[in-house]
């Protein structure tokens, strides 16, 4: 044993010196794949949830990870572990001369404020939210473009799957309740339960929709304990909407038969009782943000209403709005394919009038 | 419960034979053991990143990147990376003294984060509602509020232990939850809860706030906007806490009980120290540090109270930082720079070598490990000269011990 | 193998095989001490052998190194005339030897069953502790020894005595043929004492060899057969109890004839400094451990007090000095109530005390030898402006005379108290509680494990304190040390005095009255009660 | 009021019971394992960390292997090795143990994400397939029985295992050879020592069964409650466990209590939907209850008398 310890430290310190010269010949940079512009680095700030977080951190890693590939960009990646790193983290990548920082989440608000007035030449981009003053105050920034989902949109069509299949009974326990886990009650979170409900009603009046907060992003016991709880109350569908922790949700509806909806990313792998998944595309956004600032082309129907238009020349923009209309969020299929028939006829309607324009989702729950 | 040895070695010099060269050892001695530590932390931690298939030599220059601003491949901004390690060193320095304090008495303070968050609580409350208040009396009344709340809630510790004999370790990581729950009661649809934030606070009044180093604007300083460099006036604050701990331990009765309140309960009594009385007051001090640096990190940092839950390590960071430092106020310094500086130079390690900031953990935890354990005492006893039990007993107490002979054990 | 060395009192000469404990040339070393030196230890079968030597011989270390508690540096050991290896105590019981320690091994939350059966536990199917076989055969242990004991009982609800049975049984218990018996009548009373020499008789009878630890010659006189003294961890003699005398064991106990008495005029008391009325408390297991004591120390004189150790002596001493509460009775310093008043105000009113537990009370080991100096007063105005903030000049200084003064061996003032040995540390208590001109001094035990030289001083600084005036109450196991000193003794048993004795008083009755005999003239006890 | 009466309405169903044993069991084994080490004298508050280090290698084995029975057995055997380093840390060199607690709850919460990052890069680390996970049993015939049922028979295969652990773990300490022994480590090892038992293999016995039981606990976790790790997945539960022990006298039966007390919270915690109480409030409960208990207002709880005190033989 004490032998055998002292081997172990000759062998690191051995090791210790020895592999930085191996490493040394085959230092790795990011790229190849079709390179298509100039070659720009792209710094990526993940907020506390980390990239591992199963949901949207993940998700803008993969845009980031696409755009290496597809556009021959350069990216890097911080995890913020508290709200203190925000701004470090966001100034490590504008000092460095980074041409586009892209802060990912709502949480990030304050902080992109203030880095972004530090540096006016560099780009921001901030997923879910827009740059504020220390007060929460929007604060109009030249060089931060944010990117916005209509999340209600998406709830609302996989509130309608729930809705219908409720009203027909077709349900594993047809009860009239189905329910919606929330990570915390923030806007983006929000607007998403806020169509579901919306949209289930809608197609079920006398449906009952009961909505938890895990006040967790991350630990999947939680959620699965709060959908636990709602099964007991007699839902049989639930929608989460809290990233990793949501899992737990899906999982538990698994366990005990019922159904339940996935959220950001196509989740029927997560679990069988996956019947749709709401999507947000924040990989796409996250990429059409990187070619923006590359080349200057824009995204589809990117814009708001009441939003000055953007300017490809100067990469000057405020805001890429990613609605239904162009496919930057949308639903998923899942195992319950093909969905019966009238619940699809009802989702499609219900997408094509809010392309249209001939309904709108609200974005609070009532 | 055995309580970690601290030794003395503030008070007194373990030179016997005043010769030159003894000298200057008696003086790097007390260094000895601290430096060994973390260079065994350094090289299991290497080993670690070896064996996981990363580049330890990359990674380790990173750090030194990001703490030091040395060693760096992607042209990272020496004084920016030095800003950085300030911001971390600031609280640590407060938070290690506080444990450190707690350590002198024998008591074990691992709630220095639940009282760090009461603090910043308390700071926030008196920054935001009496926000009218000249900052001349704004900003003392920001840092003494949390100081307070600081005190109060280490010096609860300290009453259950004193009081039903509740061991601080238990009580104190109950009180952490607390803490952490109630700052999340405030700020997360309570009565903080700033309008337009959904887990903050509003901004402290900027006469609550502490100036950074460098005016906030967007002059270039080596050659950068100088509002990039978010080091502020709390690291004066926290040297100011560093020489009251030195002078609170060093040159007052105060302090020479509670050190002898940690060597020895029984000599306490006997000259007539209320060890209790000591216990509570040692908690206060230790709950005041802790304090002062949630209300400096507010004041001076972050402005708002926001969410920190078990993210924030600030509080647990701070048992390495003291039991490196030896429990003296120059080695908690210097060990919360180091550790000030593992932290910040994780950001740069995670983005120049694609190791994990979380290795900065593993370096502590190994660091903490080689401290509590003595390995490299053990390491001397090894000797093949010496020939003797490795199983020597610390204390010679109980043991056969022929009187008269010189030079026991230390 | 090594030769056993010639000692230089040679044993006589045994056949091996008749030895059931032969140790040879042991050494065992810790940093800076050897307390083994080359010893050699013979015992033979079914004998009582006395293992005698000062507190810090090394008698200790030499039995835990023969039960397997300490590895030795160098050196063998036979066993019933066979080499034996013992790695551990658990070796040690193979070879049938058991150890009564001097700190009982016992447990006190199990019962009394349980920690006599503790290592060789009965079992059945499943390794489930089985009680019924526990009880048949501690029933039948305790009937062929006439050892009594219910092994039912919690342990820790036994008094001392029978703690001590419980020690015994659980050594025959695991069939020991060899019994190390370490200083077993320290906590004992002299009745206990009897009736546990007659234990011991009785199992010699038996066959059993006994090794008897103790440094009280006349016990090692009364039980033993042959005897070997240690002196700073070498053996200095082997001796056959019949043919000896307490001066030759005494005399190669401590390397010269031990000077008994102290040179002091007599006494002259002045007015009462200190007076003690129907004073009880209760010990730290809260049982009455003072039960209304009274007494007056004059100025000028020193009042002992004789006792076999726990009968409230230390009590008595820390509500004096304040570090425990009286229930009630009264405690007056020239005339002013002082009852109950905390350590620091009681010392500060000019009660010095030199604590009986020097490492652990008296001392913080760790400090140097400068703070240690001025502990106790830490916030008097001499050392600690407005009583806070420390005068370093002045406390080193200050230590700087006592050092002198006192003539404490340390290399400088601030190397710490742990690195000198026990009579320097006695001597920087001594210092600091004389050196503050008390009114009265409480010494408790001052010359415990300290050596000669240290306690000649140490004897010869408490009379002058009395001849300064000081009113010294001492309080000593040693009953030579009581009698030398004292210029009136107080006899004290089971929490109360039972007697005022003169200083001539011989020591046979003194004797008698600290084990409760002789209660002739018990009118003291009588005020006291 | 309405709250009350609302909470009150939630015991009406075998739901809140059956989430209070599930949530009760996980906090039971490492609390179990505390139990067992603090009787040995060593004191241990790093449940969490091998609890963490369990949840992570569970996964880790399982998204590997596809095999839930290894990823079990690998999660049990990380659990020990954390264990085993605070055992021979707090033993072999009498470090103090609180600090080596400390000092494995770090390493437990950086090495895991250190080594997620590692092992995945920056991919996600994945989930576990259903079919992959810690089944849940119903006992046949007996889950059938009304309310009772539900509560008792429906359970996770690891709440079976946990309740036989509990009854055994219980005799073993109070009615068995090896349990008197353990006992008597703990409260004086000298005693033992020179009883010929030997005090550092039942010390690092206890120690390490305490991070067998404890990574059990992660496993459970990871693969039985939930699917994934997650960084800092355990979330205080290791805490928890350790304010159950002492909530429950260092008593096996009396932990459980405890546990089940604490699950109760979370079961109820789980109800946040229709409850209108700050969740907040809700999850200090727990904290406060324990430190009501340690402020000694409900009994005091008095540990073994050589808890956290290094043995070094021949000291008395």
């Amino acid at each position: 044993m004490r032998h055998l310890r002292f081997r172990f430290l000759a062998l690191g310190v051995v090791l210790m010196l020895a592999v930085p010269l191996v490493a040394a010949c085959g230092s790795t940079t990011g790229g190849g794949g079709t390179t298509t512009g100039k070659t720009i680095k792209v710094g990526l700030v993940t907020d506390t949830g980390g990239l591992n977080d199963k949901s949207f951190n993940h998700l803008a890693y993969t845009g980031l990870l696409k755009a290496e590939h597809d556009l021959g960009v350069r990216g890097d990646v911080l995890q913020s572990v508290t709200q203190t790193d925000y701004v470090p983290n966001l100034t490590h990548f504008a000092a460095q001369g980074y041409d586009l920082v892209i802060a990912v989440g709502f949480d990030m608000q304050v902080a992109l404020g203030q880095v972004s007035q530090t540096f006016p030449n560099t780009h921001f981009a901030i997923i879910d939210g827009s740059p504020t003053d220390a007060n929460f105050n929007p604060v109009p920034r030249a060089n931060v473009l944010s990117l916005f989902f209509r999340e209600q949109e998406a709830g609302a069509l996989v509130g309608t799957v729930a809705g219908v299949l409720e009203k027909d009974q077709k349900t594993p326990k047809p009860t009239g309740v189905i329910s919606a886990v929330g990570g915390q009650k923030i806007p983006p979170v929000d607007r998403y339960i806020a169509g579901y409900q919306w949209a289930a009603k809608m197609a079920d009046p006398s449906i009952k929709v009961l909505v938890g907060y895990s006040n967790d992003f991350t630990d999947p016991t939680k959620c699965s304990g709060i959908a636990n709880s709602q099964f007991g109350q007699g839902s049989d569908v639930v929608f989460q909407v809290a990233g990793g922790c949501g899992n737990g949700a899906l999982q538990a509806a698994g366990q005990k038969g019922v159904y339940s909806i996935g959220v950001d990313a196509d989740q029927g792998f997560v679990d069988k009782s996956v019947i749709v998944s709401a999507l947000k595309k924040v990989d796409v956004a996250t990429f059409d943000a990187i070619k923006f600032i590359q080349d200057g082309s824009l995204p589809p129907d990117y814009q708001a209403t009441g939003e000055a238009p953007c300017v490809a020349s100067t990469r000057s923009c405020t805001e890429f709005l990613f609605n239904l209309k162009n496919g930057g969020v949308g639903y998923a299929v899942d195992n319950l394919n093909p969905l019966p028939s009238d619940v699809q006829t009802a989702v499609t309607n219900l997408e094509n009038a809010i392309k249209a324009g001939q309904q709108t989702p609200p974005e609070t729950v009532s | 419960m055995a309580t970690p040895s601290a030794p003395t070695t503030e008070r007194t010099a373990s030179a016997d034979t005043p010769t030159p060269l003894s000298r200057v050892i008696a003086y790097l001695r007390p260094m000895g053991t601290p430096l060994g530590s973390v260079l065994f932390a350094f090289v299991v931690g290497a080993i670690v990143v070896v064996a996981t298939r990363g580049n330890a030599l990359l990674a380790y220059e990173s750090l030194a990147c990001g703490g030091f601003g040395i060693f760096c491949q992607n042209g990272e901004n020496t004084a920016l990376q030095l800003s950085n390690t300030l911001v971390f060193t600031t609280p640590l320095i407060l938070t290690g003294l506080a444990v450190a304090v707690a350590f002198r008495a024998g008591l074990f303070n691992i709630g220095a984060e639940g009282q760090l968050v009461m603090g910043a609580i308390a700071a926030a409350v008196v920054g935001i509602k009496l926000g009218t208040w000249p900052a001349l009396i704004l900003l003392p009344s920001v840092l003494i509020a949390g100081t307070l709340a600081g005190a109060a809630y280490g010096g609860l510790a300290g009453v259950l232990k004193a009081v039903t004999g509740a061991h601080e370790v238990v009580t104190t990581i109950m009180l952490n939850y607390v803490a952490l729950w109630a700052s999340r009661y405030l700020i997360i649809g309570g009565p903080l809860q700033a309008p337009g934030a959904f887990n903050a606070s509003p901004p402290v009044a900027a006469g609550a706030q502490l100036p950074r180093l460098v005016p906030l604007n967007n002059n270039l300083l080596f050659g950068l906007p100088q509002s990039v460099f978010t080091a502020y006036t709390g690291i004066f604050v926290s040297l100011f806490g560093a020489a009251i701990y030195f002078f609170i331990m060093r040159r007052t009765a105060l302090g020479y009980e509670i050190t002898a309140v940690g060597q020895s309960q029984r000599a306490a009594r006997y000259a007539g120290i209320s060890v209790r009385r000591t216990i509570v007051v040692t908690m206060l001090i230790s709950g005041a540090f802790a304090g002062l640096a949630g209300a400096v990190v507010l004041s001076g940092l972050s402005h708002s109270l926001v969410d920190t839950y078990f993210q924030d390590t600030t509080g647990f960071d701070a048992i390495a930082v003291s039991l490196l430092g030896q429990n003296t106020a120059i080695g908690v310094v210097l060990a919360a720079i180091l550790f000030g500086a593992l932290h910040a130079g994780g950001q740069v390690m995670e983005a120049d070598a694609q190791i994990s900031h979380n290795l900065v953990f593993v370096l502590e935890a190994l660091v903490l490990f080689s401290l509590a354990a003595n390995f490299l005492r053990t390491f001397k006893f090894r000797l093949p000269a010496f020939g003797r039990s490795p199983t020597q007993p610390a204390e010679l107490e109980a043991q056969d011990v022929v009187v008269g002979a010189a030079d026991e054990p230390g | 193998m090594t030769t056993p060395t010639p000692s230089p009192a040679s044993p006589a000469s045994a056949d091996t095989a008749s030895l059931a404990v032969d140790m040879r040339s042991i050494v065992k070393a810790w940093p800076g001490v050897v307390a083994n030196d080359h010893v050699n230890f013979e015992v033979r079968r079914g004998e009582i052998h006395a293992l005698v030597g000062e507190n810090g011989a090394g008698k200790t270390t030499l039995m835990n190194i023969l039960y397997g508690l300490i590895r030795r540096d160098a050196g063998d050991i036979f066993v019933n005339g066979k080499l034996a290896h013992i790695q551990g105590p658990r070796d040690a019981i193979a070879l049938g030897i058991g150890m009564v320690h001097q700190h009982f091994m016992l447990i006190p939350v199990l019962t009394v069953g349980e920690n006599i059966v503790l290592g060789r536990e009965p079992t059945t199917a499943g390794d489930i502790y089985d009680a019924a076989r526990v009880r048949q055969e501690i029933g039948e242990l305790s009937r062929r020894y006439g050892l009594t004991l219910n092994p039912d009982d919690k342990m820790g609800d036994l008094p001392v005595g029978l703690q001590q049975r419980a020690e015994i049984v659980k050594v025959l218990y695991r069939g020991a043929e060899i019994l190390i018996m370490d200083e077993p009548t320290g906590v004992l009373t002299p009745q206990e004492t009897t009736e546990l020499f007659h234990v011991l008789r009785g199992l010699r009878a038996g066959g059993k060899t006994i090794i008897f630890i103790s440094h009280k010659l006349k016990e090692v006189l009364d039980i033993s057969d042959r005897i070997t003294v240690m002196r700073r961890g070498k053996v200095v003699g082997h001796l056959i109890t019949a043919t000896t005398t307490e001066q030759e064991i005494a005399r190669l106990m401590v390397g010269r004839d031990v000077l008994l008495r102290v040179d002091k005029a007599p006494a002259n008391p002045g007015p009462v400094a200190l007076a003690v009325e129907g004073l009880t408390a209760a010990s730290d297991s809260n049982v009455p451990a003072l039960r209304g004591v009274s007494f007056e120390v004059r100025q000028g004189e020193i009042l002992g007090i004789a006792g076999v150790e726990g009968n409230g002596q230390s009590e008595l001493i820390e509500v004096l000095a304040g570090t425990r509460k009286a229930s009630s009775g009264r405690v007056l310093l020239g005339g002013k109530e002082i009852t109950n008043l905390s350590a620091r105000a009681i010392r500060s009113r000019g009660i010095s005390h030199i604590p009986e537990d020097r490492r652990g009370a008296g001392l913080v080991l760790n400090y140097s030898v400068a703070d240690n100096l001025v502990l106790g007063r830490q916030r008097s105005a001499r050392f600690a402006w407005n009583g806070f903030v420390l005068m370093l000049n002045a406390i080193l200084a200050w230590a700087k005379r006592l050092i002198a003064e006192f003539d404490i061996r340390t290399p400088t003032p601030e190397t710490r108290a742990r690195a000198l040995s026990g009579g320097n540390q006695q001597k920087i208590i001594v210092a600091r509680e004389m050196a503050s001109e008390p009114l009265v001094l409480l010494a408790s035990q001052p010359t415990r494990g300290v050596d000669i030289g240290a306690i000649e001083f140490i004897h010869r600084r408490i009379v002058a304190q009395r001849d300064h005036g000081v009113a010294v109450l001492l309080v000593s196991a040693e009953l030579d040390e009581i009698r030398s000193l004292s210029d009136r003794i107080a006899v004290m048993y089971e929490g109360r005095i039972v007697s005022f004795e003169a200083a001539e008083t011989p020591e046979e009755r003194l004797g008698l009255l600290m084990t409760g005999g002789g209660r002739a003239d018990a009118a003291a006890s009588k005020v006291a009660g | 009021m309405n709250a009350l009466l609302i909470i009150l309405g939630l015991f009406k169903s075998p739901d809140v019971y059956h989430s209070t044993l599930t949530y009760g069991t996980l906090l039971l084994l490492p609390a179990l394992g505390g139990v067992i080490s603090e009787r040995s004298g060593v004191v241990n508050i790093a449940m969490e960390g091998m609890m963490l280090t369990g949840a992570f290698f569970a996964v880790v084995a399982d998204l590997a292997w596809h095999n839930v029975w290894l990823a079990v057995l690998v999660a049990i055997i990380a659990g020990g090795f954390m264990a085993l380093i605070h055992a021979v840390v707090s033993i072999r060199y009498h470090a103090d143990q609180i600090v080596s607690g400390v000092a494995i709850n770090i390493v437990a919460a950086g090495l895991t994400v250190f080594l997620l990052n590692q092992f995945y890069g920056v991919q996600e680390i994945g989930s576990v397939a259903p079919q992959f996970l810690i089944p849940n049993i119903k006992v046949p015939v007996l889950d059938a029985i009304p309310f009772i049922g539900p509560i008792f028979f429906e359970q996770n295969l690891v709440v079976y295992i946990a309740i036989i652990l509990l009854v055994a773990i219980n005799i073993i300490l109070f009615r068995t050879r090896l349990g008197l022994r353990l006992r008597a480590v703990g409260e004086h090892p000298s005693a033992a020592d020179t009883a010929g038992i030997n005090v550092y293999t039942l010390r690092y016995g206890a120690v390490i069964a305490s991070g067998l039981l404890s990574g059990l606990a992660g496993a459970f976790l990871s693969i039985g409650l939930s699917n994934t790790f997650v960084p800092n997945m355990t979330d205080g539960r290791g805490y928890i466990a350790l304010a159950a022990m002492i909530f429950g006298k260092w008593t096996p039966l009396g932990a459980f209590a405890a546990c089940l007390i604490f699950g109760l919270g979370q079961a109820i915690y789980d109800n946040t939907s229709i409850i209108p109480i700050s969740p907040y409030f809700l999850s200090m409960l727990p904290y406060i209850l324990t430190l009501v208990v340690l402020a000694g207002l409900v009994g005091r709880s008095i540990p073994p008398a050589a808890d956290g005190i290094p043995y070094e033989p021949g000291n008395e």
